[in-house]
């Protein structure tokens, strides 16, 4: 139990987080900033995983499966904003929770029609698929730290485009005040359709980085989806570098209860949440 | 001042109620099951939604494969078979399994895969006495304390798979060892197999790394292993998570360095999603692709023939439901209302299973061979007979 | 001029660095119409917050009755006798007038957490909404839904909401805001009529009504108090006039009314 | 107050449902008693978000938690008697309802949906991982309660006829008991507190206080249905506590009409008989085989046009209710 093996492990939980936030991302957006709760995050993650088995076995090459992904998961952001979000901008949370409950029931069960009920694999790309010797027995795959890697520059360029430009800054005064932005000239009408096609692709990209060191299989939606939201509420509503710090300050927990306190780890999540809630009653960083 | 409005639209609410009392009463099915001749009604509670649906298909496509070999017809009767998706949710499981013998009033009901779905299903089969076959679930409860004569497993008991690993690694001196497992029933009794095949033969557990069901988070547990460095690591995981740990032991680097072994579960059906990093793992299991019996060559021919797919250990159980009801029945003569000599029959039977012959015992679970496996390109291939005859303990059935 | 019922003193609520309230002091007597003017942002609704207790100050004391209730949050200082209205309209839109106005007289009972007896055939809380309706002349407009009224009345159903509190000190905060003129008059009309046995805190920018009305007057202006004493002094007050007129008016003295 | 009519038009609906023991056989029976008891926790879910404002993701915990309780204290050879084991199972609901309601309670909105979450998803493991009542296969209740006094057994829920009644009995008896509460001087501040929780504390109400009360009590009621759910098959089994069971019960509230408590019993009866009607093969073919595509829809077309719910619509058909002073 030497100070390599906590390092190492401190590195996992960093790394877990860091995956955690690129899981979440799609979420931040579109619960974060917009502030809809889309229980469907999972399914577009769960869809975007899949898109990268097909598109990989069609390719051969995880790159341009994802090239390949990303028009089609941007679509069908797009179709679901037009046909199912657009009624929901004015209605209370409760009603989001119920038709996001009621999509998820939805591509269940068009997954299993269209890819059927085995467990799939994605081949991680040859190019990263070596690792790094850490100790003796134990070495670093190379594609976690790639997937950490892009985890960051993601987080970064989120918060740079929310926080620094003009598109941000419209998407942050819609979620603020959704009437008055409208009414000084915002078109949220095509903002809320691009923001939750983007939201939607993000969760679909993170499923096609993630699906080569997950397995792809039915119903892996619902298992990213609750620790998702954690994510975002133990951050806090409306701020990408809250969910940045939830995700690692979950991966932290996740490890460590893991490693030390066995029997509690599967609540310690969870006791994170209410503590961090029952301290500031909206999340780390959230707008009081 | 009662406005006209009033009374038309109690009128019109009483109305709409009635008929609706009306459709309700004439919905009730009034089938009614004719003794003797009539089809044998066999209904299956098993997943064809959610995680485990190719199980659940499997179970399903060999147990049709098992009364197609029997010209279609079990003791003179011809068969209907009654599916409902459990979707491997316990909650429903007492439900479904009331529909299946209350509503369509079956004979046999055969599932489930899930465990949590098979007590639920268990409970109302003990109440109602309707005989039900357990063609996956492994929990020991149901051939232990709740092992009921109307109630027989053609599948494993969770104790069972891992067992026969604990001799393998003691013959091969490898004497200290980690378990790894999935934190829930499935994955301690496995867990609990494996020790007492391991313990009291001299084996030391080092340490036993508990991860929540059904995290797939396995990065910390493998660098506890890769610091504690012990002879072998018994790992449990099943489908999706038997896949993820598999393909992060070896982007870890510990393939080749730290033997990794298991009960079959591990590679059983999943050696194409995790590709290379499934080569050389040997597992125990009551059942290879490999073996050479001519019951599991004509097996595997006709399943491939049948559904373009090769079998795997899930067919191979669904395919001894259909020959132990088979067998039922044909000893009765088709007669379902002969409870006691069919259940007499089925306890006596021995079943020709491409896993080999085995019988039952006296709790109503097999007693069967377990084969040591080793994955060669992507094949679970049978390395030696690892165990005979293994019987579950069935602690705690009084039957 | 009896003791004063309320009183705050050093009084003072900073928002990170800007001082909202700085260091005021203020006290309301019975029977007397204290009322508080000044530019927009001078702190006025902040003083009133704090007052009721829906902020709490970063320091300073406010007593009632003899007694420390700085700390106390609103519920509990409403429950003590201090009942408050709001600049903007803030009722219960989707209740009738007389639900608005009940809840309001309910929460004199000692406790609500009664859960047998109907809370309508409580007589002494239905003598009280109808009083408060009356005397604020909503009566007629009882079983209407509160959001379909006009504003004016939505104001005076605010107002009636507050004497059904049956409190002792009533912290009125802009209530002639968005009024027209005749409403005006006919809401300061309601003010002094009501305000006999109360102490009354107002905070308004409508001169003609604060001039009818109040006994004492106040000036704030960056949340410091410029000016206080009796109107007629107040209105002298050369600093009053710059804050008001801009800086050297009171030396070109206008002559307009303040 | 619901008006005369739709008072007796639920009036009939509670006669339709007494009349299934007469002519189904013991599967519709328990199917009715499913129903009924989903109603009783939809309905008890409705005093939180129709009446109170607490939109709670958690409430299946107590649900769950009465179930498990009711396991514990049940002998495996003996039925437990209802006399000790009703107070018992619902004092424990209770107790974890003032806890985790006195933390939940403190936030609001979104926030509060997702620390009822987190509260349901610790108890979700607590029975998920520890051996205490069967881990993750679940647990039986071997004899289903009785109520004895000494040893008179007046009521054996074993009987799937006597369990219904039972059931109906209490859903009867709870909606008149919840609709006295609401009508009373806390309904009154509740409801309050739904609409305008920030103008309730103006006017000196411990807003902090009432909506623990009401979380209290709903969790409570939740129990009951808790308990008599685990007596239908007895079994229990920690998907019992799950997001999804929540997620359910939440639909249901909805599909019923929020805010109008007999609509979420009409949401259940509805929810459950859709899904039953969609398996059937009878009807739907092969669909039949992804019904879920069907519910999904089902829940999709409920939130889009029928946002007030069919108890809503019942209101809307039979009158509106009448506004008394």
């Amino acid at each position: 139990m030497d100070w390599l093996f906590l390092l190492i492990q401190t590195l996992n939980g960093i790394q877990y987080g860091l995956l955690l936030f690129l899981i979440a991302s799609g979420l931040t957006l579109v619960f974060g900033i917009m502030g809809i709760i889309n229980l469907a995050h999972g399914s577009f993650y769960m869809i975007g995983a899949y898109l990268a088995f097909s598109f990989t076995q069609m390719t051969g090459n995880l790159f341009t499966a994802i090239l390949l992904g990303i028009p089609v998961t941007l679509v069908l952001g797009y179709g679901v904003e037009r046909v199912f979000m657009i009624h929901l901008y004015k209605r209370d949370h409760l009603h989001q929770v119920l038709l996001t409950f009621g999509l998820i029931l939805i591509f269940n069960e068009l997954q299993l029609m269209i890819w059927g009920g085995d467990p799939n694999g994605v081949p991680i790309p040859d190019v990263l698929s070596g690792s790094l010797p850490i100790s003796d027995t134990l070495s670093y795959p190379v594609y976690r730290i790639f997937l950490s890697v892009v985890c960051l520059v993601l987080a970064g360029s989120m918060a740079l485009v929310i926080r620094h430009t003009r598109v941000g800054m419209r998407v942050r005064a819609g979620a603020a005040n959704r009437a008055m932005a409208e009414s000084l000239g915002v078109n949220m009408r095509s903002l809320s359709a691009i923001v939750f096609s983007v939201g939607v692709t993000l969760a679909g990209v993170a499923g096609m980085l993630a699906a080569p060191v997950e397995t792809v299989y039915p119903g892996m939606g619902e298992q990213i989806l609750i620790i998702s939201f954690v994510v975002v509420v133990i951050g806090g509503i409306g701020s990408i570098k809250g969910a940045f710090v939830g995700a690692v300050a979950i991966g932290l927990v996740d490890v460590y209860g893991q490693v030390y306190l066995p029997e509690i780890a599967s609540v310690a999540v969870y006791g994170l949440m209410a503590a961090v809630l029952l301290w500031r009653p909206s999340g780390l960083f959230g707008r009081t | 001042m009662k406005t006209k409005f009033d009374n038309i639209s109690r009128r019109r609410t009483l109305g709409m109620l009635g008929v609706g009392v009306v459709a309700a009463a004439t919905a009730l099915p009034a089938r009614f099951a004719i003794g003797g001749k009539a089809k044998v009604r066999i209904g299956t509670l098993l997943p064809y939604s959610g995680t485990y649906t190719r199980l659940g298909q499997s179970i399903t496509n060999a147990m049709e494969l098992a009364f197609a070999q029997a010209g279609g017809k079990l003791g003179g009767r011809a068969i209907e078979l009654i599916k409902i998706d459990s979707e491997a949710k316990p909650p429903k499981a007492a439900d479904l399994t009331n529909k299946l013998i209350g509503r369509e009033k079956v004979d046999f009901i055969v599932g489930p895969v899930h465990s949590g779905v098979a007590m639920g299903m268990a409970k109302i089969a003990r109440e109602e006495g309707t005989m039900m076959i357990v063609p996956n679930a492994g929990a020991n409860q149901v051939t232990g304390p709740f092992c009921a004569p109307n109630i027989f497993r053609t599948s494993f008991s969770n104790w069972q798979p891992g067992h026969p690993m604990g001799k393998v690694l003691l013959d091969e001196g490898k004497k200290n060892v980690v378990l790894c497992y999935w934190a829930y029933g499935a994955g301690k009794q496995s867990a609990q197999g494996f020790k007492d095949g391991f313990v009291p033969h001299g084996g030391n557990v080092i340490k036993e790394i508990g991860i929540p069901f059904p995290k797939v988070e396995f990065q910390s547990a493998l660098t506890e292993i890769a610091s504690i460095k012990p002879d072998a690591v018994y790992v449990f995981f099943a489908g999706g998570g038997a896949v993820k740990f598999v393909k992060d032991w070896a982007a870890a680097g510990l393939k080749g360095k730290i033997e990794l072994v298991g009960p079959g579960f591990l590679t059983e059906g999943v050696t194409k999603a995790q590709g290379a990093a499934a080569e050389g793992i040997r597992t125990t299991l009551h059942y290879a692709d490999t073996l050479d019996y001519p019951a599991n060559v004509t097996f595997r021919a006709a399943y491939r023939k049948a559904y373009g797919k090769g079998a795997d250990v899930y067919g191979v159980q669904g395919f001894d439901a259909g020959q132990l009801i088979r067998a039922g029945l044909e000893a009765v003569g088709g007669d379902t209302g002969a409870k006691a000599d069919m259940i007499k029959a089925m306890e006596g039977a021995s079943i020709d299973s491409p896993r080999g012959k085995w019988t039952m015992s006296s709790a109503h679970n097999p007693v069967q061979n377990f084969y040591l496996r080793e994955v060669k390109n992507g094949v679970n291939e049978v390395v030696k007979l690892a165990m005979e005859n293994l019987s579950d303990p069935a602690k705690g059935c009084t039957m | 001029m009896s003791a004063p019922i309320l009183s705050a003193t050093g009084l003072s609520k900073n928002f990170g660095g800007l001082n909202a309230v700085d260091n005021v002091d203020l006290s309301c007597a019975l029977d007397t119409v204290h009322a508080i003017i000044g530019p927009n942002g001078a702190g006025k609704t902040t003083l009133i917050n704090l007052l009721s207790g829906d902020l709490a100050p970063s320091s300073g004391e406010i007593t009632y009755r003899d007694r420390d209730i700085t700390a106390l949050p609103a519920h509990r200082v409403s429950r003590l006798g201090i009942g408050r209205s709001y600049q903007r309209t803030h009722i219960f839109p989707e209740f009738t007038c007389w639900q608005n106005c009940w809840l309001a007289a309910q929460s004199r009972e000692p406790s609500s957490l009664r859960f047998f007896r109907p809370a309508n055939a409580a007589l002494a809380v239905r003598q009280r909404t109808e009083q408060a309706l009356a005397t604020a002349g909503l009566d007629s407009r009882a079983d209407t839904i509160a959001a379909t009224v006009s504003y004016g009345e939505q104001r005076q159903l605010e107002i009636a909401m507050l004497l059904a509190m049956e409190p002792d000190v009533l912290l009125l905060d802009e209530p002639l805001a968005g009024m027209g003129p005749e409403e005006s008059v006919q809401v300061v009309e309601l003010i002094r009529r009501i305000t006999p046995g109360y102490a009354v805190v107002l905070i308004e920018h409508d001169m003609d009504a604060v001039f009818a009305v109040a006994d004492v007057l106040t000036v704030m202006v960056d949340g410091v108090v410029l000016e206080s004493g009796v109107p007629e002094m107040v209105r002298q007050s050369t600093g009053v006039r710059e804050a008001y007129l801009g800086v050297g008016a009171a030396a070109a003295d206008t002559g307009c009314e303040l | 107050m619901p008006s005369r009519n739709v008072l007796s038009a639920l009036a009939v609906l509670v006669l339709a449902l007494a009349v299934v023991p007469m002519i189904g056989d013991k599967y519709w029976i328990k199917l009715a008693t499913r129903m009924i008891v989903l109603g009783i926790f939809a309905m008890s879910l409705d005093l939180l978000v129709g009446y109170t404002g607490l939109v709670s993701f958690g409430h299946a915990a107590f649900f769950g938690l009465s179930g498990y309780v009711l396991h514990l204290v049940s002998p495996e050879d003996a039925a437990a008697n209802m006399a000790w084991a009703l107070p018992v199972c619902l004092g424990v609901t209770a107790l974890a309802a003032l806890v985790i309601g006195a933390l939940s309670v403190r936030t609001k909105g979104v926030y509060f949906i997702m620390v009822t979450l987190a509260f349901a998803q610790m108890l979700f493991y607590f029975f998920h991982d520890s051996d205490l009542a069967g881990g993750s296969d679940g647990a039986y209740i071997y004899f289903k309660p009785i109520l004895a006094l000494g040893s008179v057994v007046l009521v054996d829920l074993g009987g799937s006829a006597v369990l219904f009644y039972f059931s109906l009995v209490s859903l009867i008896v709870l909606y008149a008991g919840l609709v006295m509460v609401l009508r009373a001087p806390f309904g009154k501040v509740i409801q309050g507190i739904k609409v305008n929780e920030h103008r309730m504390q103006a006017l000196g109400f411990n807003t902090y206080l009432y909506k623990l009360v009401s979380f209290v009590i709903a969790g409570t009621i939740a129990g009951y249905a808790g308990f008599l759910f685990a007596s239908i098959d007895g079994f229990v089994s920690p998907e019992l506590l799950g997001w999804q069971e929540s997620g359910i019960a939440l639909v249901m509230v909805i599909l019923g009409g929020m805010g109008t408590l007999f609509g979420p019993v009409i949401g259940a009866i509805a929810l459950l008989g859709v899904e039953e009607l969609f398996r059937d093969r009878a009807l739907f073919g092969f669909i039949a085989a992804h019904w879920q595509i069907l519910m999904g829809g089902f829940v999709i077309c409920i939130v889009l046009f029928f946002a007030n719910g069919l108890g809503g619509l019942l209101v809307k058909i039979a009158g509106r209710q009448s506004e008394e002073r």
